[in-house]
């Protein structure tokens, strides 16, 4: 049975009108609703992806050039599946974490906000549409940054609502420039009338553009100053959202979309993404190293993840650009793409084994901490495993991401690429070493001595994404599963078949 | 100079801009953000768009009242204008080189009085052509830009409508007084 | 030449978010940079001569938009987007101006560089 | 703060009227003059700004509260996705379709009358009344906020 796709947008945005309806005295039942609606967003993502359906909408039964219409094919279906695997886990894990704040149901219906933005999105198939959820999920996020109302989180929220805006007019201008230019604002009419007509330098200038206002939304190095303030202050399961899926879902995706199915890979291009990824890949992890406030540093690691995986797809792009033979390619863009779902897993893991460790002890500095091994038993399996799986490790799915691009880079004769990857994942690994020493080991602060475990549902979110660390590694291994989810999002940007398809899907 | 009234407005629009930032007093900043911003809306009337010059002159007027409320309340409307040069210097000659770059990219857009899908028209037949030609067929609507937004691009406008219920909720969050419950647990 | 206009508008007001201290000031560069893209939007769709996309009665017989409208009829998609763009920018503000007057509750100042709890 | 005075009240008391029946005019008529629902909502926002700025926030309270206004703003929000979910689940059309006007007035030549064009005055309507609730909302929180307490008292 093809699901309509206006669904993965109607559910969130309408349960999200209905909850601020419910007041302070009853917002179990605002709790109880928004979980149903990301439960059956998860059903819906899995149901897509198992059965392989992939079309097109015709949104008021306009045809393509008319109307808007949303697009569903193997990539959108990948990143359906991160955005609603991570928002269950963070909305279990917010039922019992956010009762330390008030307005419970404001904070749900923006929740689901900033999910149905990132769902409409992902799917949208009209550069104009994709920039008002663009703008939806951003606005919702710069709120829920300063949800706390602290001294630290407004002036973080002010930052990154500042970048945010100046982000999102750079986006308008480039769409500006390129309606302008093509006279539609259709994507698979737009890349039909690059292809045909070629880019001319007002072309090249949006594309500028679009790189500057989307590298801002995806933190990528030299636009990231807005990131190492933004998640740490905002509460844990929204810096699970922040860095877990919404920095890919508005950044790499959409970059990711409009450099290889739109305005066509070249090389230049091609290196333009590959020194933004070597550049964010050091420079975050370096950064990473000398932080001793939990949650900072896991933000500037997210800020080097994030750099594997617009380095993998880089590579992709330059062997692609080059004409050298796609297999590679395509090996390159299923390390950056499988690197993109292993770290919104392992590190919305991260951020909410900090939050419980925060809500239980009541601080996120190194030092202050110590010890909690046997305090938190299970908080600190999690932590081990999501650690475990960053740094690398054979077993977990870091480690088969991170070696698919090491492969590709080698493949690619790109060794320099290789051996800085591999220098990255050791200082990662050190990074976390370092935080299993003072979280976990040493000795208990007396202070700390009435710690409790945080039970219920965050323990079972953690649990969730723990296992889900574990078993990623079969993505890539057990081939039906592997031809089932990541091949056809690699197929999609490898083979660029996007606006002929469309077009004749009409 | 067959468009002169676009230069003229224009230019006040940016000499407005120049004074807003430049001015030492928040008030007179925000007055002539204000007075650039009907300046925009009198030009939307000079470009043939009535609805959009009604909604920035709206726009504008609620736009005025919330940042007049900012900068009138608080004592301090002065601002030492200390002017570290070095960020300056170097922030003027970057966006130097973008404008640089800008100017020469504008001579590839079809000239400023023949709009998009008249210039390639002939690449494919654009949806404007289809808007202005069916448009009260399909839709029943008089004005053709009501039944673009509310019928053919309406999902866009379900976007917009909920834009505005976000920025709105979250304002409403972030003036809330108690932000976090008394019963602090386990700090 | 109007679209160099347009983008020094928008080159302005990415000065004043940039080199700007004070937080009211960074709010006002962002809305300077809103208007130069909504005029710019605008001025793509004109059509020198043209009239409002708006059919009148008399332009409309017997079930067919007549010639005259269709040649002379402004571009109505980027009025439709610049619709959507200017209540968008309305939503920020509001958004924004309430951060502002939250933190000066705090902070007791506008000026960033006092802001400066957070490292880099 | 209690507002302005006498003149001013008692002229605000007069325009008030006007404007929010200006207001409606823009948003029922979107789609046959220039205006529509975003127009017209922040018109009729407009006229209980006056009100505040007029009167003082408190006289302006008690006609709109706060949590009629935000109740407001959510049901024309609700509206709105309901008009767009009917056309969806009507018969399996597609999301925003506008089923009023394709179904039954294609044919009748009904161009320029008020009840014209399908859904579109509907959708107009939900429009103005969530602009309009919502803007007032945020101007009220806003001023309120300057007096130190807050309004949001229960949560």
């Amino acid at each position: 049975m093809m699901i309509p796709l206006p669904l993965f947008v109607a559910i969130p945005l309408t349960t999200s009108f209905i909850v601020p309806f419910f007041g302070q005295k009853t917002k179990g039942i605002a709790t109880l609703l928004a979980n149903i609606a990301t439960t059956c967003l998860l059903v819906l993502s899995i149901y897509v992806l198992i059965t392989g359906q992939t079309g097109i909408y015709q949104l008021g039964k306009w045809s393509i050039p008319i109307g808007i219409n949303l697009v569903l094919d193997g990539l959108s279906a990948l990143l359906l599946l991160t955005i609603s695997i991570v928002s269950f886990a963070a909305m279990l894990f917010s039922i019992q974490y956010m009762e330390q704040y008030t307005a419970k149901p404001k904070y749900l219906c923006l929740f689901l906000l900033m999910v149905s933005g990132m769902n409409g999105v992902v799917l949208s198939g009209d550069i104009f549409n994709m920039f008002v959820f663009l703008e939806i999920a951003s606005i919702a996020s710069y709120a829920l940054v300063g949800f706390g109302c602290e001294h630290e989180e407004l002036e973080a929220s002010f930052k990154y609502m500042v970048l945010g805006s100046v982000a999102s007019m750079f986006i308008l201008f480039g769409i500006g420039l390129v309606y302008g230019i093509t006279g539609t604002l259709n994507f698979a009419y737009i890349s039909k009338i690059i292809q045909s007509a070629g880019l001319n330098n007002g072309l090249y200038f949006a594309l500028g553009m679009f790189i500057v206002g989307f590298g801002l939304k995806a933190a990528l190095v030299p636009f990231h100053a807005w990131l190492p303030d933004a998640h740490p202050s905002a509460p844990a399961p929204i810096s699970a959202m922040l860095s877990g899926v919404l920095i890919k879902a508005l950044g790499v995706y959409a970059l990711v979309r409009i450099i290889f199915n739109i305005f066509g890979v070249s090389i230049p291009i091609g290196w333009i993404l590959v020194t933004l990824g070597v550049l964010s890949m050091v420079i975050g992890v370096f950064l990473a190293v000398g932080q001793w406030d939990f949650k900072r540093l896991l933000a500037y690691h997210s800020i080097s993840q994030m750099g594997y995986v617009v380095l993998g797809v880089g590579i992709g792009a330059v062997v692609l650009a080059q004409g050298k033979d796609p297999a590679w390619a395509s090996l390159a863009i299923l390390g950056g793409l499988f690197h993109l779902i292993n770290h919104s897993v392992f590190k919305s893991l991260l951020f909410l084994t900090s939050g419980s460790i925060e809500l239980s002890t009541g601080s996120r500095q190194l030092k202050q901490l110590g010890g909690l091994a046997e305090k938190m038993p299970m908080t600190r399996t999690m932590c081990t495993i999501a650690s475990a799986a960053i740094a690398g490790i054979p077993p977990f799915n870091g480690f088969w991401s991170k070696l698919l691009i090491v492969l590709a880079a080698v493949k690619a004769g790109f060794y320099g690429l290789a051996a800085v990857t591999v220098l990255v994942s050791l200082v990662t690994l050190i990074s976390f070493l370092k935080v299993q020493r003072y979280v976990f080991l040493g000795d208990l602060p007396e202070k700390l001595s009435h710690v409790k475990e945080s039970k219920g549902s965050m323990a079972w979110s953690m649990g969730i994404l723990a296992c889900l660390c574990i078993v990623m590694g079969l993505f890539l291994l057990w081939g039906p599963l592997r031809d089932q989810i990541l091949t056809p999002a690699v197929q999609v940007l490898v083979q660029n078949l996007y606006s002929s398809d469309i077009i004749s899907m009409q | 100079m067959e468009n002169l009234e676009f230069y003229i407005l224009l230019l006040f629009v940016i000499v407005g801009a120049l004074v807003a930032v430049e001015t030492k007093n928040l008030l007179s900043a925000v007055i002539c953000i204000g007075a650039a911003g009907f300046g925009g809306s009198l030009m939307f009337l000079f470009l043939r768009a009535p609805d959009i010059a009604i909604t920035q002159i709206v726009v504008e007027v609620l736009a005025l009242v919330i940042l007049i409320r900012v900068t009138i309340s608080r004592d301090k409307t002065f601002i030492s204008g200390d002017w570290e040069l070095v960020g300056v210097i170097f922030s003027v000659g970057f966006l130097l080189i973008i404008f640089l770059a800008g100017i020469k990219v504008f001579d590839s857009l079809p000239e400023f009085g023949s709009p998009s899908f008249v210039a390639n028209s002939e690449l494919q037949d654009t949806a404007s052509q289809h808007y202005i030609e069916h448009g009260v067929n399909d839709t029943g609507a008089a004005n053709i830009v009501t039944s673009v937004i509310l019928d053919y691009r309406a999902y866009d406008t379900l976007g917009e409508a909920t834009v505005l219920f976000t920025s709105i909720v979250g304002a409403v969050i972030i003036l809330r007084k108690h932000s976090r419950t008394p019963l602090e647990i386990g700090s | 030449m109007l679209y160099a206009m347009c983008f020094l508008l928008f080159i302005i007001g990415l000065y004043c978010v940039l080199v700007k201290k004070n937080m009211v000031k960074i709010v006002l560069g962002i809305v300077i940079m809103e208007y130069a893209v909504n005029l710019f939007l605008i001025m793509l769709g004109y059509r020198s001569g043209g009239i409002a996309p708006i059919v009148g009665q008399d332009e409309y017989t017997s079930g067919l938009v007549d010639a005259s409208f269709i040649q002379a009829s402004v571009d109505p998609l980027p009025q439709a987007l610049v619709l959507t763009a200017i209540v968008i920018s309305l939503g920020s503000l509001a958004l924004m101006i309430s951060i502002c007057i939250r933190t000066y509750e705090r902070y007791g100042t506008f000026d960033i560089t006092q802001i400066r709890r957070l490292k880099g | 703060m209690k507002g302005m005075t006498v003149i001013v009240k008692t002229i605000s008391s007069w325009v008030k009227m006007l404007v929010f029946l200006f207001g409606i005019y823009i948003i029922l008529f979107g789609h046959i003059t220039p205006g529509g629902g975003f127009a017209g909502g922040v018109i009729l926002a407009c006229s209980y700004v006056l009100i505040m700025l007029a009167f003082g926030r408190e006289y302006a309270e008690e006609n709109l509260s706060l949590k009629l206004a935000s109740k407001l703003d959510c049901t024309g929000a609700l509206i709105f996705i309901g008009i767009a979910l009917i056309g969806f689940l009507y018969g399996g059309f597609s999301f925003f379709y506008n089923f009023i006007q394709q179904e039954y007035l294609a044919d009748k030549d009904t161009a320029f009358h008020l009840i014209s064009a399908g859904t579109i005055p509907l959708s107009n309507i939900a429009i103005g009344l969530k602009v309009g609730a919502s803007l007032f909302l945020v101007l009220l929180l806003l001023s309120a906020f300057r007096l130190g307490e807050s309004p949001e008292k229960e949560n």
